[in-house]
């Protein structure tokens, strides 16, 4: 099967904050991103876990971006300016994906 | 002599309140929570089913009291008691962020984002206070869930003010602006507060079966919920609660229902509404405002503000503010 | 003269009737919903308390009727119904069809796919209807619940071939076929209805008090949830909305409900049952139908389809139809 | 010639009471979820509904029986029956597992991890238990709640005691050991219970239209989602099912509920009681047990104890055992 | 720690298509597989998020298959044919797994 | 954007471990993890998923570590301790974070 190289961006960040990530990744022309749940974690805030909790202040998300390698910085730069202050963790992979037109 | 056996007659009182409301099956379940938590239990209440019943909850109540206002017609008192809740929830964090400076050795920041959310109210704490009416047989006006919805935001205003006078900056737009007044539960409250003005009695006994009867029942659970939460946040963040920190969160809902019943004094609310007011003054926000601050305040630190509004000033007025609270108004209004 | 004045008592009577229901607490919460939605409000109902509420709604609906039926015993008109209902499903399809045709530019897939859901039907926009039914005073058979699951899948058969006539192919086979006659909600709708056909009004007792009293209260709180999709989903999508698309999704519905009344007279339907018929054909799927398009016709744009249907054709008929479809069903049974 | 007149109305009455129990809402819901899920409909409850639903009905079942302790004033048979409860809960796991080594080509560990769940009990067995007494109109003893709780952990203790003693070990350790005796639905049911207790029946009126009124109906909902889960179950693993753990899965409750019959008589419970610990003693845990063989015995198989217990044994008890257990209970006692 | 090559496939569908994804793949002889759920996202056809839903015609899953490399081409085959004519995401990257054996 | 190489070292394993396993991770010095639900999957034991459970007996969780690429096989052994006799899946895989004094 034909693969294509591209970047994996995984961002776990507050779940009040999804809202503004969102839509700095749209504004900074990323498309394409799924939204997964964590329902728990620790770090250095301690430890903490969804069923624990009332309102959303305390969880947080998982934003996943498959990107083409030459998007990547612009999409790192976008992340960074609302994860800055915040508690976010930014991860980046490789991988390889079928069908590169869609990214 | 007279005034002594007054007193005595008052104290009886307050303490029969008292019982009264520690052994309700409502306290009884957050207690519960509280314990289960505390020991460890894996009891939990699934996410999902604590934001629906909590969306019950407002619902039901904010319909109630529309209901309620349709029935009475609009009183001139609502005008007044809205003013002294925003001025109220404006004013009682800059209060909390004096004491803070005073009992405890919390930085600007943190001080401001707790400050914020004991001017700010818990919904929660208004509808045990409405049941523990309800038990005692006292009246209360339908507006007060107005006066509640009005009271939420105001306080991180003051708060963000005190940051920003300081050195460090909040992210404070209009985003997050909208985000704070149309949050979810002020929605809530307004929209059935809306609906049951509209519908009026008759509309609500259509769905009294639902809304009215099971009430009480569905308030057990979620304050068993609510106590696993407290109970859970108590036992990860209980090197966070030094003792300034305790004394604030036990010592400010006193002052704040004490600000609270002047206010409500001064626009002549009748025992029942003064005593809501007292209780929204008292209690602190472990929603609305948390998520405001994880947004406009990061540097913030959540197991400090959650800690003491869910795990301390919660509980603290759920068992003992609210009969205080109660034998105070009944008796400034010489009930 | 004689004409025109019980054209008057005709539109005074409709007039009276849509202001009812535009004032019941169910509209109100659905309406409520849209704005949360609209005005940008973070207020979510989680999905999981969604689907309990429909499971809930879907059983209770479904006992109720079989508990009719049970208790009336079965009517020679039922077999006539459900023809008539697989007929309305698998035509309607067809003319939804040609109107795409002739209102928008839609290509052939997208306009099938839309067309799909509108010869299948809306349970909710169903429920709503015996709600008005029963303010109304109106007696309705038991067995329109077996025509409505009925209604579901026929549609999905006749889009399916609209686009096999065309050159994309779609991926239908016997997997999907089970899916779809075997769908949750037909599975709730026919069980639960042949419980309540088994049981009887004595085994309904025993569980009115969780499945018939708090009903109409519960379906709030599901129309507040529906309004919140619904107004999210405009938001999202009211671009793909053109005035072609628009007028379609207020203009199917009426010449739906119209096919439904002509059927339902033509095997002597009574007024309650013949309105019920006519808000089926009216009311247009967005549960059932849409996932079976998700797998057979992934081609055609989820965001066309659930908009047209959620956002535009659902609110139509809950807010205008229903009175509409009421009004008219009394007239032609002379009620 | 008596006798066998006597026996006949007792057959009559067993018969009668089958049918009775088998054509009641709650046994046809489960039905529906059983067939629902061989048909392999996508029909599915939400997680958290199921939970939250489990919380209520273990919650309402903990308080009823708190509250008729506290009417009917504490009885000495409590501490027998809780003892017997306990020994029952023991001893149980040791005749399954010789059981399983005559009917099963099962290994030690697997034997034993089977054996564990048949010691323990199933509440939602026992919840449907008491509807079918209610039904029926024979009381029973409050404090059978606390029985059940007390018969949840000690057949865990056997099973891992029967597996030390072969070569494979364990991890039983004091956090899971703390975790057992303080798993969620232990907690529930004693806390509950606790607070009926104290709450009496007046404060139950005041929560009674939400866990009493409702009740069956929340069951019937509940009993819809266990069917699915059975049938689910049963279809994934009808290859583990041997024809001796089928036989087993049937065989085993009656013998359970013979030792409770037994040990019921000995401490003198009436009809009612001695029905609940029958059925105590023949249901077999699908909860607490599963989550505890995981963490203690990985090498055990789930697919086979989770199978049995809840797609075999449970259906059996639902449908079947009930009626049996309760014609029984009469019967031993004379009633 | 011995550690081993494997490859990580992580496939992003939408939910009613996750029983015959599922199918397939265990008909190719995939045994091992994980389902996480995936809450919103974007991407060409705009975007969404879980609560903006009634039933799951909109919901899209995430599911993720460790294999030996060696058996990566088989899994990719077979999830393509799946995914063909829907929205999925296919990505493939390298990772180590313990336990080798169990791949 | 700056970056930083880290292993990130994903374990799947019975939801009735995951207490244990968090603790055994905070008790060897691995403070930051998240956990992300699993709601199906398929292995050598079967294949299952969340809606067909009573309990939580038969689910799964993911846990999430990003570490620095130094501390990956303190991280390995003390999983492994917990996963050992469990049908835990355990992965490891190259990333580059940003902010590398966070990890
Ligand atoms: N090294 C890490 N690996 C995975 N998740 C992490 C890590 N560090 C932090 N997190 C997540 O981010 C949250 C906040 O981290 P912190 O700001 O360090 O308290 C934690 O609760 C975890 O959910
Ligand atoms: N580049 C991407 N990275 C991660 N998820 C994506 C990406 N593109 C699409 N998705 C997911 O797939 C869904 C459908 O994508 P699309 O077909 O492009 O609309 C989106 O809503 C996302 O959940
Ligand atoms: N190769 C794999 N890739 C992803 N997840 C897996 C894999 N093997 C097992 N799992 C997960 O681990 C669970 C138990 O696996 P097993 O012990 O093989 O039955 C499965 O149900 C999956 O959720
Ligand atoms: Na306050
Ligand atoms: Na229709
Ligand atoms: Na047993």
């Amino acid at each position: 099967m034909q693969t294509h190289k591209a970047k994996r961006v995984a961002i776990i960040i507050e779940a009040p904050m999804e809202r503004r990530l969102r839509k700095t990744l749209e504004d900074a022309g990323v498309t394409g991103y799924s939204i997964l749940p964590v329902t728990g974690g620790s770090g250095r805030s301690g430890s903490w876990s969804a069923e624990g909790q009332v309102g959303m202040a305390g969880g947080m998300v998982q934003v996943v971006c498959i990107v083409k390698p030459e998007r990547l910085d612009a999409l790192l730069d976008s992340a960074f300016s609302v994860v800055e202050r915040h508690i976010g963790v930014v991860t980046v992979s490789d991988c390889e994906v079928l069908r590169a037109e869609r990214f | 002599m007279f005034g002594i056996k007054y007193m005595e007659a008052v104290l009886d009182d307050f303490l029969s309140l008292a019982t009264t409301n520690l052994i309700s099956p409502l306290i009884l379940s957050f207690v519960l929570g509280v314990c289960a938590a505390l020991g460890r239990s894996d009891l939990v209440f699934p996410e999902a089913a604590a934001k629906a019943l909590s969306i019950y909850l407002l619902f039901a109540i904010g319909m109630k009291g529309g209901v309620s206002v349709a029935d009475h017609g609009v009183d001139l008192r609502l005008g007044g008691a809205i003013i002294a809740g925003i001025i109220l929830s404006a004013a009682l964090p800059l209060i909390a962020f004096k004491l803070l400076g005073i009992m405890t050795a919390l930085d600007r920041t943190n001080a401001a984002a707790v400050a914020a959310h004991y001017g700010s109210i818990s919904i929660v704490t208004f509808v045990a206070g409405t049941s523990v009416l309800e038990s005692a047989g006292i009246a209360s006006d339908g507006f007060m869930v107005a006066v509640a919805a009005a009271m939420e935001a105001p306080a991180i205003l003051s708060a963000l003010w005190l940051i920003s006078r300081g050195d460090s900056e909040t992210r404070m737009d209009a985003t997050l602006w909208r985000e704070i007044m149309l949050n979810g539960s002020i929605v809530l409250l307004v929209g059935a507060f809306a609906i049951g003005m509209i519908v009026g009695k008759e509309g609500m006994a259509d769905v009294e079966s639902f809304f009215v009867s099971p009430f009480k029942g569905a308030l057990c659970l979620f304050l068993l919920d609510m106590g696993l939460v407290a109970g859970r946040g108590l036992r990860r963040s209980r090197n966070v609660l030094t003792l300034g920190l305790l004394g604030f969160g036990f010592l400010m809902p006193l002052i704040g229902s004490a600000a609270g019943a002047a206010l409500g004094l001064l626009i002549g609310l009748p025992a029942g509404s003064l005593f809501l007011l007292m209780v929204l003054s008292a209690s602190a926000s472990y929603i609305a405002v948390p998520a405001a601050m994880r947004v406009a305040v990061p540097e913030a630190d959540p197991g400090i503000y959650l800690t003491l509004s869910l795990g301390v000033t919660f509980p603290f007025n759920l068992t003992l503010g609210l009969p205080i609270y109660l034998a105070l108004a009944t008796l400034l209004t010489g009930g």
